[in-house]
């Protein structure tokens, strides 16, 4: 399934988006919501890769950051890099790792060159650096699915003129043409002509969010941003959204990156799965590798917490503690410390690096420290069969 | 009232004789055994109907919904958006929102008393032939007096968690003003009783909280000092006494030698005045007013007749009652004459914040709703729920605007509660799985109507109705992933002009022609499992 | 803590708005030919006011010289003692200098002797509007409190009783008042009350001559408070200040008239009524929709699952937050009831700021009154807004805490 | 993933029936039209709106008659001071009489009305000197320096088109500038929202009235605004210039709202400029308010101009004008020879003399029955227009 020869379609690295509070006298600056900090993220050619992540662990910023939708404050985002660019951009940020001082602040001499050079490619090919015409141009490649499909067509506007909305703006053929296609995206999603010609509000949510695929359809993607595009569905409807999503992929080579909170879905949907808290990816590995074998304890608890649809099997879970923290004032050191299970003296001072402890399964997490490289199977998956039904979380560590 | 101290097991065979459990009633003691046969019947609905009558049409939102409810059980509620969850819920109790919305038709029995009693003379509804539409003739007055019987009921019998629990909670008002809102409203006169019958100058108070402090001092852990509370409070003869000196301990920093007399200056506060005695005697006079109009509600709907000499006798009581009261707010004192009231409802809310497991209670019964998380906020919509244990517990998507983690932590809260004060729980919402972690018993809807009900294990493991299947089947399953998602076809009828015969045809794989014409009975298939389908053939279901 | 911070900026934005308001008024005076503003600032013909003086500065063709400048002296002085002939910023810092130190109207920024005149007699614009503000103060408050106790509740029960009797019977108020300009309404109830009840009720007595309680039971009417000419106090020209407060109320009572100020009150009831009309009429509709608003709101439903009975839900649950709306409302439309004074107060000869300003748009215009009215009803809306503003933020907890 | 296709796209043929709804089953009409209806048929039901929207097409018929043909509201000839004697009709001195045209005079000192009056005798004021006198009814006397009779039912009809034009001018040019500075405001946000609120603030905080006045007031002085097109102009500039700022206020506030919709960010996922946000999303989802306050204003501005007129401002290029607002304004405020309302209103108490009613009651009525209908269509509309309020 998950093949390292396919390219990579878009790539990220180090995203930041900080948003900032205001408050005091005069409404001056006084902090800042770290809604994504330092991302690293990549895309492969009509593949899906899962975003999970509880509502405020910013994973739909990441998703608008990745369109441009907002400017971040740091990072890049490449779309379609070539394998030179990519090797050369991985090592950068390498001696970059190396180098002492995170990105922006001192730091060794190759750091600081590496950091140099880093702004020159990110010049070229950076999707931040574009020219608005330039990126304009691009829109038609990545596309957005929206999570609420009540607020993402305009009230006012005919079925017919939302979905063609992105033709006329990128004057894509003759009126005719376009109404020709218009009519035929709305045949790929499921409905049918006649359609064309009512407002949004006279039509269920599974199909107005058929509606807001074609029209993210319109202009032929090849990357498209699904934000939770089936949690305001039903689940029979959507299973038959789910249906779409995959057999347009499959028809048309689309990647997706797919948002969501419910691991069961993006199981479902995803090749890859990358699991946000706080503003941080703290797992990432291949959908199989992550189900079966979840390392991160965060992991582990989410896939606990989820509520099976079988009475007999009662699992005994691990139940995390408290709040999410705010991400204007992240805890120290690991983010996840103050839940954590498993939590050791070292997590509440330094945060832990994202490392590949398996073949393609990156954990952020003390209990599996880079010697062990590959090897790794951490004491929390190594006490639980990872079989199937219980997600190889029998009976969490007991806290120290 | 208070006589009633043990809420009787019934039956509702003669629910003449038996009263509610008052504001009086301690938790149920004994451990409901699960859903057996045994357990009486606390709600039972029939035949229930509920039209919206909007500018599309008339929408046939419930239409004959019928299922039982038994003590210390948790019934589940589980059907898409639209099939009338919320609604059924709603009407139960009802707060559905008039106009559009009215019950039409049916019976709610709770322990016997049919709620829904005076419907059908509270508004003459015509409906226009051919254009659709209806016109409601409403009789306010009698809708004025059905509320007003209703609030007899709401709270202490059946009580509400909501879906948004930011939204269903009053923004401008504290957490704590909320809870001992309905704390006062359901126990006022049992509190007034207990800050009357307080002794705070008693002689054995002191060494209690010296005790208290030394424990405290010896850092012998939360529970030693809350044992030495709980003494504190008993020697006060006022548990919410204990609550209070163990926090004002805890929160004080312990060096300090006159520690005690801080405490006691702290505590002050139930050495009542004069003008203060006589402000909580009014207000228990007005409270037991109430109460008995309550009684004489519920006797009414019991009774299906109105008693309009009581009525007015009491009604006449309770105006003379609330003049009297302005006594107190001439004077402009009102908030000090409250204030033992208000502390002793506050500490009481903290006792309680403390059993839903809330770390800090003190501070979140202090802070406003906009302070707390979504999760915290729910737990507090459920104390408020459990404020005086209510016979039923309606819990409408209680955790849907949740996080999964959180959503973990509410449904055991809300598991552990269950056992411990036998309440039964009507749990509504859309997700199947979560249903499968909690429910004893399963009610499936559609498009208004209960088309399966059987027991959880019997439900999931083989599923009669084509929709139940379908919908089992097209939840993504962690299990075994690569399986495809199958789904059921269309989406859910619009409800005026529902589908005719079986609603779910035409969307059914084994639609057969009797299909479109007749609407299935509700046959009996197995112990506890009853379907409305034409594929099954099993003796159909009394009412 | 947080509600002070919010306070104090609100006090803080305060600042530009009103320099704002100078500012324009200021842009105004400055479009206005030099000849008016020297007539209006100095050389106003006296209306019926006693002791105005007239000199005739026109620059007549004698005085103009080849370059088209006039060289009148008297003109050229007078231009210089307003600082006509300074550049704009120069004059646009006087000005607000000095309407921030109270002297609106003309001040003469160069020759020491300061005239900051109106054309009453040669007062300066503050004296006159400070001799005249109480009056106008009192009503405002008297009308303020017929606006809450009749809108407010009124509102609710429309809200709570929709489509019954009662909602009728507030719509039919409210858009009445919005149809009946204050002048109509005011005179058909003058007619009215005048014609059947006698001239009690016709607002201030001008002329000394008509029926009172007071005359009733006295024969006699002070001559502190009587107003000679209809036009304005006769205290204002005779420097005795017969009124030590101003309030008419209370000056009647401090001359020991107690039937005098009790006669002040019933005078003041059709003027506050007639005032308090318009806005009730905005305030009405508000009220209501907010109260069905909310009345929809979770929380509602949530208080009423509880058990809360059906009225205190609606006065305490849905009419607390309910209420801040209204408020706000209030704020906002405050600039309109101040806007009522300058007619109610002339239909009923009331001797407020408001007739002044009216008094002083009789050609020729005295600007200097007429912008330094406008500028005291400016400071009124603004401060009022800002109490608004705080009262808002200790109901609702969400903007005290932040 | 074929048979998902096919699995997918059935079950739509068959939701056809479901998703649409029977009402709406066959050629269905063009959508908007359906959305006419509906806001249509919700008006219908609300009685008042209906009643005000009679009203209205009335009026409208009244302005396109007026309109239409000249009526002639010519001045009467004028009195004369030495025309003051006695007269049989009312025997109080210093009166004279009007008797209509080609009928005999009465008396000597009667004058003759030109045709198109009303034959029978009403009292009125003869301003000229002040005293008491007689005058056909249905004339309506200016100011006390100007003593001209006006024919009341001319002005009152050629009042409605005044009326209608003035006041839709002055809201459709507000809403219009509102519209504008909102939306940049609500949509660029930053300083730019920050700068133009704080001046909508400031404009906002001055009584609109004595705003009104003083614009009008001070531009009256310029040379441009002498013509008496320019008079009218003036007018309008003047309100502009006070009104606009409260549809900003609005406009920005629903801007707000919608900018943060979903379906703008889409618009902007697929490369939509500023302008093409604005104009297709944003101002088309935010103007029903607009609508609503514009409607409401509609009423209100005729009623501002009658107060501008009676406080004796002259707002208009002659002293009379027939405009509602300001013929009720002038008759009350000057109707009367009295210093003030109250001494006439003392004075003719005890029968010495008549009030003439009439002079202030029709034009005010007319005004009355104007505003109070648009006022009903407003509400109705607010109403059909916001799902929340519907009954």
């Amino acid at each position: 399934m998950i093949n390292d020869s396919t390219p990579a379609l878009i790539s990220c690295y180090n995203l930041r988006k900080y948003f900032p509070i205001r408050g005091g006298l005069f409404a001056t600056k006084i902090g800042d919501v770290r809604a994504v900090d330092g991302v690293t993220l990549d895309v492969r050619e009509s593949e899906t890769l899962g975003l999970v992540g509880e509502s405020g662990c910013g994973k739909t910023t990441v998703g608008r950051l990745m369109l441009r939708l907002i400017e971040p404050t740091s990072g890049h985002t490449y779309y379609h890099p070539s394998p030179e660019i990519l090797a050369r951009l991985e090592s950068l940020y390498a001696t970059l790792k190396q180098g002492v001082g995170a990105e922006g602040n001192g730091g060794t001499p190759e750091a600081q060159a590496a950091l140099k050079e880093l702004d020159e490619i990110a010049d070229q090919y950076s999707l931040y650096r574009l020219k608005h015409s330039k990126m304009k141009e691009l829109r038609g490649k990545l596309q957005i699915v929206f999570q609420d499909p009540f607020s993402s067509l305009s009230p006012r506007m005919l079925v017919r003129d939302i979905i063609g909305e992105p033709l006329t703006i990128h004057h894509a053929g003759s009126r005719s043409e376009r109404a020709q296609r218009v009519a035929e995206l709305v045949q790929e999603v499921g409905l049918n002509p006649e359609h064309l010609w009512r407002f949004p509000h006279e039509f269920s949510g599974g199909q107005r969010q058929r509606i807001g695929i074609a029209r993210a359809l319109a202009l032929r993607p090849e990357f498209i941003v699904l934000d939770e595009p089936t949690s305001a569905l039903d689940v029979s409807v959507q299973a038959q959204i789910l249906n779409i999503l995959k057999k347009l992929q499959a028809e048309q080579r689309l990647a997706y990156m797919f948002i969501s909170h419910h691991l069961s879905v993006v199981r479902a949907m995803s090749h890859h799965v990358a699991v946000m808290y706080l503003g941080e990816i703290v797992e990432r590995a291949g959908t199989e590798d992550l189900f079966s074998r979840p390392l991160h304890p965060y992991t582990q608890a989410l896939l606990s917490a989820i509520p099976v649809p079988d009475p007999t099997l009662k699992r005994e879970r691990i139940v995390l503690k408290g709040d999410v923290p705010s991400p204007a004032a992240p805890p120290p050191g690991c983010r996840f410390h103050t839940r954590c299970p498993a939590v050791m003296p070292v997590c509440s001072h330094t945060a832990p690096p994202l490392i590949e402890v398996r073949k393609e399964h990156w954990v952020a997490c003390h209990l599996y420290p880079p010697t062990e490289g590959a090897a790794a199977a951490g004491p929390l998956t190594s006490r639980a069969p990872a079989g199937e039904g219980d997600l190889g979380v029998a009976g969490a560590p007991p806290a120290p | 009232m208070e006589a009633v101290s043990q809420p009787v097991l019934e039956t509702p065979v003669l629910p003449a004789e038996v009263p509610l459990p008052s504001a009086a009633a301690a938790p149920v003691v004994e451990e409901p055994t699960g859903p057996t046969e045994r357990n009486p019947v606390v709600l039972d609905v029939r035949d229930l109907k509920t039209y919206f009558f909007t500018y599309d049409g008339v929408v046939l939102a419930l239409d004959g919904v019928s299922f039982k409810v038994r003590r210390g059980e948790t019934l589940g509620l589980v059907g898409e958006t639209g099939c009338g969850k919320s609604v059924t819920a709603f009407s139960v109790t009802r707060l559905i929102p008039d106009p559009p919305g009215r019950v039409i038709s049916g019976k709610v029995l709770f322990r016997g008393i049919d709620l829904l009693w005076g419907l059908d003379a509270e508004a003459r509804i015509r409906i226009d032939p051919k254009t659709g539409r209806a016109k409601v003739r409403r009789s306010f007055r009698r809708i004025k007096a059905g509320l007003e019987r209703m609030s007899a009921v709401r709270g202490r019998g059946i009580s509400m968690i909501f879906q948004e629990p930011t939204q269903a909670m009053n923004p401008v008002f504290s957490v704590s003003d909320q809870i001992s809102e309905a704390l006062i409203l359901h126990q006022g006169t049992h509190i007034v009783d207990d800050i009357l019958a307080a002794t705070p100058g008693a002689p054995e108070v002191r060494p209690a909280l010296e005790a208290l402090v030394e424990v405290t001092r010896a850092a012998g852990g939360p529970d030693a000092s809350r044992q030495a509370a709980a003494k504190v409070g008993e020697a006060a003869h006022l548990s919410s006494f204990g609550t209070q000196s163990f926090y004002l301990v805890r929160d004080s920093e312990l060096g300090s030698e006159d520690m005690v007399r801080r405490l006691e200056k702290g505590l002050h506060r139930v050495r009542l005045s004069r003008l203060e005695k006589r402000y909580l005697r009014h207000r228990r006079r007005r409270m037991v007013v109430e109460e008995e109009l309550h009684d004489l509600y519920l006797a009414e709907m019991r009774e299906g007749r109105v008693d309009r000499h009581q009525r007015r006798v009491l009604r006449a009581r309770r105006t003379r009652l609330r003049l009297a009261g302005f006594y107190y707010g001439v004077w402009g004192i009102r908030g000090r004459v409250q204030r033992p009231l208000r502390d002793e409802a506050f500490w009481r809310t903290v006792g309680r914040l403390e059993e839903v497991s809330i770390a800090n209670p003190v501070q979140v019964a202090r802070g406003y709703p906009h302070e707390l998380s979504g999760g915290m906020l729910q737990r507090v919509m459920i104390t408020m729920a459990l404020a005086v244990e209510p016979t039923i517990l309606i819990a409408d998507e209680p955790t849907t605007a949740l996080d999964v983690t959180i959503q973990a932590q509410i449904l055991e809260l809300m598991r552990g509660l269950k056992t411990r004060i036998g309440t039964a729980i009507l749990l509504i919402t859309h997700d199947l799985a979560v249903i499968a972690e909690v429910a004893d018993r399963v009610c499936v809807m559609y498009a208004g109507q209960i088309v399966e009900t059987a027991p959880a294990r019997d439900l999931y493991q083989h599923p009669l109705h084509p929709y139940t299947q379908g919908l089992l089947a097209s939840i993504p399953n962690l299990e075994r992933p690569d399986k495809k998602l199958s789904s059921i076809p269309g989406s859910v009828p619009d409800l005026i002009h529902p589908p005719e015969g079986c609603r779910f045809h035409p969307r059914c794989p084994y639609a057969m022609p009797v299909c479109k014409e007749v609407r299935p009975p509700t046959t009996v298939e197995g112990s506890e499992h009853t379907v409305a389908c034409h594929l099954y053939k099993g003796p159909v279901a009394m009412e | 803590m947080r509600m002070w911070i919010y306070i104090v900026r609100r006090l803080i934005l305060v600042v530009p708005i009103i320099v704002g308001v100078m500012t324009i008024t200021f842009a105004l005076v400055s479009a206005l030919p030099i000849q008016d503003r020297l007539i209006s600032s100095f050389g106003a013909p006296p209306k019926n006011a006693p002791g105005g003086y007239s000199p005739t500065v026109k620059c007549t063709l004698l005085h103009i010289n080849e370059s088209g400048n006039c060289t009148n002296p008297l003109y050229q002085r007078d231009v210089h003692k307003l600082g006509l002939d300074d550049p704009v910023y120069v004059q646009w810092g006087y000005y607000i200098s000095n309407a921030i130190t109270f002297q609106w109207g003309y001040v003469d920024n160069h020759s020491g002797a300061s005239s900051s005149d109106s054309l009453i007699q040669g007062q300066s614009v503050a004296t006159v509007l400070s001799w005249l503000l109480p009056y106008t103060l009192e009503l405002a408050i008297f009308s303020l409190i017929i606006i809450l106790i009749v809108s407010i509740p009124l509102g609710n029960l429309a809200a709570v009783y929709r489509n019954r009797p009662i909602d009728q019977a507030s719509r039919v108020i409210s858009f009445s008042g919005y149809a009946l300009p204050g002048f109509l309404l005011g005179t058909f109830l003058l007619m009215a009350f005048v014609l059947a009840l006698g001239p009690t009720f016709g607002g201030a007595d001008p002329t000394c001559k008509g029926q009172s309680f007071y005359q009733f039971f006295y024969g006699s009417w002070p001559s502190q408070l009587c107003f000679p000419d209809g036009t304005y106090p006769s205290w204002l020209g005779s420097g005795v200040v017969a009124s030590p407060t101003g309030f008419p109320t209370i000056d009647a009572a401090l001359h020991g008239q107690g039937w005098l100020s009790l006669d002040t009150i019933i005078r003041m009831v059709l003027p506050a009524l007639v005032i308090a009309y318009g806005t009730i009429a905005g305030l009405l509709r508000f009220v209501r929709n907010s109260m069905l608003e909310v009345m929809n709101l979770d929380f509602v439903r949530t208080a009423r699952s509880k058990g809360v009975p059906e009225s205190v839900v609606i006065s305490k649950h849905a009419g607390r937050n309910s209420l801040n709306v209204t408020i706000t409302v209030l704020g906002l439309t405050f600039a309109f009831f101040i806007g009522g004074f300058p007619v109610v107060e002339t239909i009923f000869n009331l001797n407020g700021v408001g007739r002044m300003f009216v008094y002083a748009l009789l050609a020729p215009y005295d600007f200097g009154l007429i912008f330094g009215s406008t500028i005291l009803f400016t400071f009124l809306v603004v401060f009022a807004n800002i109490i608004v503003d705080v009262l808002y933020a200790y109901l609702d907890p969400r903007v005290r805490l932040g | 993933m074929a048979e998902g296709a096919a699995e997918v796209s059935l079950p739509e043929s068959e939701t056809k029936a479901e998703a649409v709804p029977a009402t709406r089953r066959g050629r269905r009409p063009n959508p908007r039209i359906a959305q006419m209806k509906r806001t249509w048929y919700f008006l219908r039901r609300n009685t008042l709106a209906m009643v005000g929207i009679v009203i209205l097409v009335i009026f409208i018929g009244i302005a396109i008659y007026a309109l239409t043909q000249p009526i002639p509201w010519t001045q009467l000839q004028q009195l004369r001071a030495s025309d003051g004697v006695t007269c049989a009709s009312l025997n109080v001195t210093g009166c004279v009489c009007t008797y209509p045209a080609g009928s005999v005079a009465p008396g000597p000192t009667c004058y003759q009305t030109p045709s198109g009056y009303p034959s029978d005798v009403a009292p009125t004021i003869d301003v000229s000197h002040g005293t008491l006198g007689s005058l056909p009814l249905g004339s309506i006397t200016v100011a006390p320096t100007n003593p001209t009779f006006y024919d009341i039912y001319a002005g009152l009809l050629r009042g409605s088109d005044w009326s209608l034009g003035v006041s839709v001018a002055i809201v459709g040019t507000g809403a219009l500038i509102g519209l504008l500075v909102g939306a940049i405001s609500g949509f660029f946000g930053g300083w730019v929202d920050e700068a133009l609120m704080r001046i909508v603030d400031i404009f906002l905080s001055i009584p609109q009235i004595l705003f009104v006045i003083i614009v009008i007031a001070v531009l009256v002085t310029l040379p441009i605004f002498q013509p008496f097109g320019m008079r009218v102009a003036l007018l309008i500039v003047g309100f502009v210039i006070v009104w606009w700022p409260f549809y900003a206020r609005i406009v920005r506030g629903q801007v707000l709202v919608v900018r943060e919709q979903k379906y703008v960010e889409a618009a902007k996922a697929s490369g939509a400029g500023g302008g093409r946000l604005v104009l297709r999303h944003i101002i088309p989802n935010s103007v029903y308010p607009i609508f609503v306050q514009m409607s409401l204003d509609v009423g209100t501005i005729p009623l501002l101009l009658g107060t501008l007129v009676y406080l004796g401002f002259p707002v208009f290029p002659t002293i009379y004008f027939p405009e509602w607002g300001s013929m009720a304004a002038l008759s009350v405020y000057s109707g009367v020879g009295a210093s003030t309302f109250t001494d006439a209103l003392l004075t003719c108490q005890f029968g010495a003399c008549v009030i003439p009613w009439w002079q202030f009651l029709f034009p005010g009525l007319m005004l009355f029955l104007y505003a109070i209908s648009v006022n009903f269509l407003a509400d109705g509309l607010r109403d059909a227009l916001d799902p929340r309020l519907r009954r």
